[in-house]
């Protein structure tokens, strides 16, 4: 059994007071717990951003890698080994931005990772920049005129990408987030959560409270398998949906690449056939 | 000087892209080096899937030949540009042996011994021009002496899944190739070429290519993962890893961009696997962030670089050594690496063998620089003696209280991987503590840029000698490295059977070199660096490394590789 | 008036006789002189692979950039003089792996640039491999188990992004494909032509034939300004429309920079005010 | 040997990101330069919006003051672990003012001279604890005898917009704050502080940071596009420029990704705009691609390359001056480039400024150096003779057979763009023709090299000079280039107010650098190269391109620079 502090790390955390990715943390350090899953069959993968610092707070496996490429670590750890469940951490910069075209196709891989993307729809690291999902209008040291470029829509572009698993979550309703975080690591495939996380120091619009009043629950009988369907919750404007939009099973990137079908051993375990070599080789007599 | 070649006869297939000449290669190459003969080739082409004016040159010989000349003795046109597109090759020995419609008004052949030889009308006389490189095959195949028998065997191993129907008839065009053969050589139409004596073991002997060796070293080295994104001449490395993929459990992936690659033989490499990104200079540029995280994070990474003429797309599928400074710098901040430059197929075998073995023993990147010239080259040669290599690895089993980046005395910290004993395993892109956490503590920082250049010296210590060919005390010392080995090396040699003083090195590993090598230079009394480049890189690197100044820098950066006879020439010119 | 044979280039053209490209070539010629839009006018640029020699085979201004890059070289060039015409061509793999991060972004800016992706489901130039949508189960020589990943559906995913202008053509039907081009012509903002076309050395199974059977046109009173209705015709599976799925029409990049707004000169025609800069040098005072 | 410091007062804000030392730091050093003194202020901090700990060092003198030292006279605490965090740097002379809460327990503030002064129940007292900024500025300014009324109109200018009462709450703040050092001053606590002279036309120079010279400079070049993705320390020069862009009619654009950031510069420059990339190591590296393209088309393009410590993310917000080889050698291919290295804020000013003449000129990649510590830092200076300065254009008026590269004497090949003439604009990535067709001829391809490199040459004959400072017969020489001028060249003169035989010699261009030079280094017994890196890349480019071998090495590369006083011990062990 996982004990409740085996996540912990005796370390300082950097983040601002109030930071939306204290809960995120905490919530995910209890998810993890309550899944019983052990820090040593774990590894957090993050880019950098003040979300990618998230490896460090949490004891266990990670990487703390380059700004917008964890998810190719990522993915590559997973089908090296695919007995170690692998989160993928990071903000929405660093995904969506320096790390967009990753997203783009790591979604159509479909290994069987969790993406929690910390979209607090600002660069926070880097002290206040707009990022992707920053709204319309929103004035910054840099971008003096206001944002003029049209937010980017990650539940959107990932279900029309056919991602298997594609929710939207927010810190701030912690039972819940667990609750799809659950079901994230508990599904066969990649796994994207949204997850709305409030910069405390530099956005001032995207607060606790705006998340609370501009974000409603979709429906119970919602039914999270039809691809047009979740595409439409997926660009309502107004309040916008939580929860897990769509959900589309099939092969993923492990079992594609067939090497684990009849050995389930990682790489890592697995020696080198000196016959098979060399019968290649003389196949060149 | 000229050169004689008396022991060997160049042929060389000219036409468009799409008009099958690999295919001639391949049969005709293999017949001949399964008849017994030594067998050369290597492959010119422009950068389009159809049309266009492509080469092969094929040189065959009862003796050993890997080495690239200009001289043709036989020209196989199969357009009506081919001539012109060779015509500085050619000369009054030259033989074209073709449909003399492609060639007969053509000034550049008039020098030429002309045969008029029509592949394609036999072919459809067996029932479809398809069959006209069979033809070729059976002709080329007969003047040279290859046994029928073996390219029956290609030819039914090739065909077969397409019917008994096709491969008889390729069977058939080959025989009509070999009597048109038997009667040009009667009508003592041919000029008299060197008669060949074949040797049994060279049957048995591999033939193989540049791509081959390195592709077969990485899996002699234990690569489980490849990583790529598609460019000439990187690609056939990745391709030939995907063909073997179940074969021998790899991951082969062709990933979305080359930043994408390196980061995922990263992540890789971090699991416990042992992976490998191909490329060329441009992707190589996108993957220099990635190559600076192995740098800081401690982490194995192999890279093949098949270098061709940059800058930017350049000539996609021409030939220099142009990005050994680029291999050797970028990434930003400083951190060691290891540089190789196979000169032979052997080396390429056992250099990319190897350099699994050192990224993992090391921890830090290993780049195989290649290039268009030696991925697309082929030769016979008895073995690659993978008996004598081993997958070496430097996993450790960790212990709870495990810590990364563990100061030690060699520089080197025990590696861990997730899943392997008790310990976690963190790495991390920022200056960190021994233990993986963030710092910005100067001391820390400073004794952590010591450590990973405590392992440079550790490589350089440890470096591979340069080959050095002919006598130590020989006035002129050649040097060279990379794929420029064997055109240089025969070059010299041929300067020494005219009686110069001159020997020849080489180097194959081109960082870090050991300071120690100055003695190879020591009596030479004058010191010519031969590059495939336009600035002379290695020259200058010699210079930083061993304090070495050259006299001489022969350089060729027209996007294609020396000849034998051109060195000669120009080495001549600076030897006496 | 711009004439039938200003386009024409006096070159020899490097693609494989039947190629997709051709038609494609010829339509873009013959469009362009239709609209009357003169050679000086306009500017094409193009990534690496077979579609980005286009640039090579048609008389005018032109760049023939890097492989994936080509979209931020067009927006630029729109940005620093918006009277030029900009046509930004290339392939599947340019645009969508190599470039797909260019891709996402570029459409948030919405420059008025026409964007025509020669879409061949597979990588031409460098011979044969898959490309991001290549068809589940292809085999090629890399692609040794057949092709696993989800294709990429850029229709669905500009729409997601909410593109202002985007279409899908067919290089076989070469009035209705003229006129598709018309309209992204005439839009005003970024305009995308996904235009299937044949690679007939390596792509066995997307051939003319193909295509043909397995499309047909929106109808004629589909209206394409409902998002939700146009993913949703953008993620049919089966047949594959054709036409004009989506038009989104709002500010370009262009206008938002607002540096146009009351001065129209391109940047290249424009001095620097020594007045203006030193009274920026005296305010450090 | 201890340097004496008798004309300038060290004074160190220290304490958490969040709690505003920079707003105090822009407050005092503003009034203090207006009230006619010399200042200097230079920033460390850690990669976090909050907590931590940040220092800020401002020096102030009646003479002028533009280098770092590491004494601190006056140190302003703001947390409990200021103290030790500037321990290094405390002395018996130090002075310590501010809450003793925070310090009169720790083991190292026990040597200094403690005041207590509680800017926070001040601040309280007027209405709030967000005033006490405002009261540390008026005790500094007070003990420092700035002149009150500057920092009235700098407060009044500053909160404006929040209204009066917070207006006039600074306001009280300040004058309680001048009221306490009145009292300190009377109190007799203080040691004896050089007392200055103030003149009045250093009250009217100008005071601005690396990061405002560079930005400046950009603007005076006639930039009007600016790509970037931020990235410290380089984000700081797209924000100026952001902040100007009506003013000054400039595209700022916040790329998603580096790689777009350069191939939109490139796209720019094409369609005659005039581009600044603005950019960090990391994001350089995936640039690097893109400098190839402008190097094969010959795109003139210009990059700030703001310096941080790495390999990967290494230490974001300190400084080193690691990529000098990385910004010479990245890129694959060889082609020709321009480094700048500025030295002073002038120096950032006119190469940043000359920097797109240079490259429109020469259409080749020109990049600017500097580093972290180099933007962050200030100073006051008298002007930037922006007069003397000069957009220079050179792009043609095509006509219609215009051919883009068509070859001449100096390989400079007249520009045009499209939309100016009849001509047409073609650039294409790949080796071509003078009319811009991809070709594969070799000799084509050698010409096209060729003409580049000439380009090298002529920008190699009209180098920027290196500044020699000193006697040119001392007997040693110290070299060393970009950011570390100020510090080395103080260094440098208090050694040889010590009596010692040495000169300086700073290069703020890095290459190409003629081989002309030499004569620099003739008379010099040994010479010595101060690098802020762990392998000093400027002294084996100074072998390479001039062929000088350097006796010593002077390396520092624990992410923080060179202090006056560290470089005045280090040079002095090798000038006895
Ligand atoms: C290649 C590269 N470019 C830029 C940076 C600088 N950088 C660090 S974090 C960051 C953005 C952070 O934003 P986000 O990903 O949203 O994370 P947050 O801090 O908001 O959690 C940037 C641009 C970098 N480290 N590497
Ligand atoms: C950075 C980089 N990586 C790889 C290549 C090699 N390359 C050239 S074209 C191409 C793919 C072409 O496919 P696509 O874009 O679909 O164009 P097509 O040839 O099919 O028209 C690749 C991978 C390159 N030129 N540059
Ligand atoms: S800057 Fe924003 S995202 Fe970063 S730690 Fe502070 S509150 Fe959190
Ligand atoms: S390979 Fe395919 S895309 Fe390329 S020219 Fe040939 S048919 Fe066209
Ligand atoms: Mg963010
Ligand atoms: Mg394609």
């Amino acid at each position: 059994m996982v004990d409740t502090t085996d996540y912990d790390r005796d370390v300082e955390i950097h983040w601002c007071p109030g930071c939306g990715n204290y809960p995120a943390l905490k919530l995910l350090k209890e998810t993890l717990v309550e899944e019983d899953i052990a820090p040593k069959n774990a590894v957090i993968v993050t880019g950098i951003g003040q979300a990618g610092k998230f490896s460090h707070f949490i004891d266990g496996n990670m990487i703390n890698g380059l700004h917008g490429r964890y998810l190719s670590n990522a993915l590559a750890i997973k089908a090296s080994n695919p007995k170690l469940q692998v989160f993928a951490i990071s903000g929405d910069g660093c995904t969506f931005s320096e790390g967009g075209n990753h997203f783009l196709h790591t979604i159509r891989y479909n290994p069987s990772i969790v993406n929690i993307v910390h979209n607090n729809a600002v660069y926070g690291l880097t002290k206040g920049q707009a990022s992707p999902t920053s709204e319309l209008g929103v004035k910054t040291g840099v971008q003096t005129l206001g944002v003029y470029n049209t937010p980017f829509n990650p539940i959107a572009v990932a279900i029309a990408q056919n991602a298997s698993f594609v929710a939207r979550a927010f810190v701030g309703h912690v039972e819940q987030t667990k609750e799809v975080l659950k079901k994230a690591i508990a599904h066969h495939g990649y796994a994207l959560i949204d997850l709305f996380s409030p910069c405390v120091s530099f956005n001032r619009i995207n607060t606790y409270q705006w998340y609370r009043e501009n974000t409603y629950y979709l429906e119970d009988d919602y039914s999270p398998f039809d691809q047009k369907e979740a595409i439409g919750r997926a660009l309502e404007r107004g309040k916008l949906p939580l929860g897990i939009f769509y959900i589309n099973e099939r092969p993923t990137y492990e079992e594609n690449i067939q090497i684990y079908k009849n050995d389930s051993r990682p790489l890592w375990q697995r020696e080198l056939s000196k016959e098979k070599l060399t019968s290649l080789i003389n196949s060149f007599r | 000087m000229t050169i004689e070649f008396k022991d060997s006869i160049s042929i060389v297939l000219c036409g468009a892209a799409g008009q099958g000449i690999a295919t001639v290669e391949t049969l005709l190459t293999s017949a001949l080096k399964k008849s017994g003969l030594h067998v050369f080739s290597t492959q010119e082409f422009m950068s389009r899937v159809r049309g266009g004016t492509n080469s092969t040159t094929i040189r065959v010989s009862t003796n050993r030949v890997q080495s690239f000349c200009e001289r043709i003795d036989i020209l196989v046109p199969f357009t009506r540009e081919a001539v012109s597109h060779v015509k500085a090759r050619l000369s009054s020995n030259s033989c074209i042996i073709g449909d003399k419609k492609l060639f007969q008004d053509n000034v550049d052949a008039q020098s030429c011994i002309m045969i008029d030889v029509n592949y394609e009308s036999v072919a459809e006389e067996i029932g479809h021009r398809v069959y006209s490189n069979s033809v070729a095959v059976g002709v080329l195949a007969g003047i040279l002496g290859a046994e029928r028998e073996y390219i029956t065997g290609l030819l039914t191993d090739r065909f077969q899944s397409k019917g008994e129907k096709i491969v008889s008839n390729n069977i058939d065009a080959v025989t009509r190739g070999y009597k048109l053969a038997d009667e040009i050589k009667a009508s003592d139409q041919l000029p008299s070429l060197p008669s060949f004596s074949t040797q049994p073991s060279v049957g048995s002997e591999l033939f193989l290519s540049g791509r081959d060796a390195v592709a077969i070293g990485a899996i002699a080295g234990g690569c489980n993962y490849v990583t790529f994104y598609p460019m000439a001449p990187s690609t056939g490395v990745g391709a030939f890893l995907a063909k073997n993929r179940l074969e021998f459990g790899i991951v082969t992936d062709q990933t979305e961009d080359e930043i994408s690659a390196i980061n995922k033989a990263f992540g890789a490499w971090y699991a416990g696997a042992r992976a490998l990104v191909t490329t060329s200079g441009g992707g190589f540029a996108l993957m220099t962030e990635g190559l600076s995280l192995a740098g800081i994070t401690e982490m194995p990474i192999v890279i093949h670089l098949a270098q061709r003429p940059g800058p930017a797309t350049g000539l996609p599928t021409k030939t220099e050594q142009g990005d050994l400074e680029l291999a050797l710098y970028s990434g930003h901040g400083d951190f060691p690496r290891v540089l190789y430059a196979p000169g032979t197929l052997k080396e390429a075998f056992s250099l990319t063998q190897q350099a699994f073995n050192v990224a993992d023993r090391y921890q830090v990147p290993v780049i195989i620089l290649t290039d268009h010239y030696f991925i697309n080259t082929r030769y016979n040669l008895p073995s690659l003696d993978e008996e004598k290599t081993q997958v070496e690895r430097y996993i450790i089993e960790t212990e709870r209280e495990y810590t990364r980046y563990q100061f030690t005395d060699d520089g080197v910290s025990p590696r861990g991987i997730p899943g392997k004993g008790e310990g976690f395993i963190r790495v991390d892109s920022h200056t960190h503590t021994q233990d993986s956490q963030i710092t910005e503590d100067p001391i820390i920082r400073k004794n952590m840029v010591d450590k990973r250049f405590k392992k440079l010296e550790l490589l350089r210590g440890s470096a591979i000698k340069p080959t050095l060919v002919g006598n130590p005390e020989s006035e002129i010392l050649i040097i060279s490295w990379g794929s420029t080995f064997h055109n240089v090396n025969d070059a010299v040699l041929e300067l020494r059977n005219k009686g110069y003083s001159v020997a020849y090195l080489h180097f194959s590993q081109v960082y870090p070199i050991p300071k120690s090598v100055e003695i190879y230079f020591k009596n030479a009394k004058k010191r010519i660096v031969v590059e495939n480049n336009a600035t002379g890189q290695f020259a200058s690197l010699l210079n930083l490394e061993v304090g070495i100044q050259i006299d001489k820098q022969v350089l060729k950066y027209t996007g294609y590789p020396f000849s034998l006879e051109e060195l000669v020439k120009e080495l001549k010119k600076e030897v006496q």
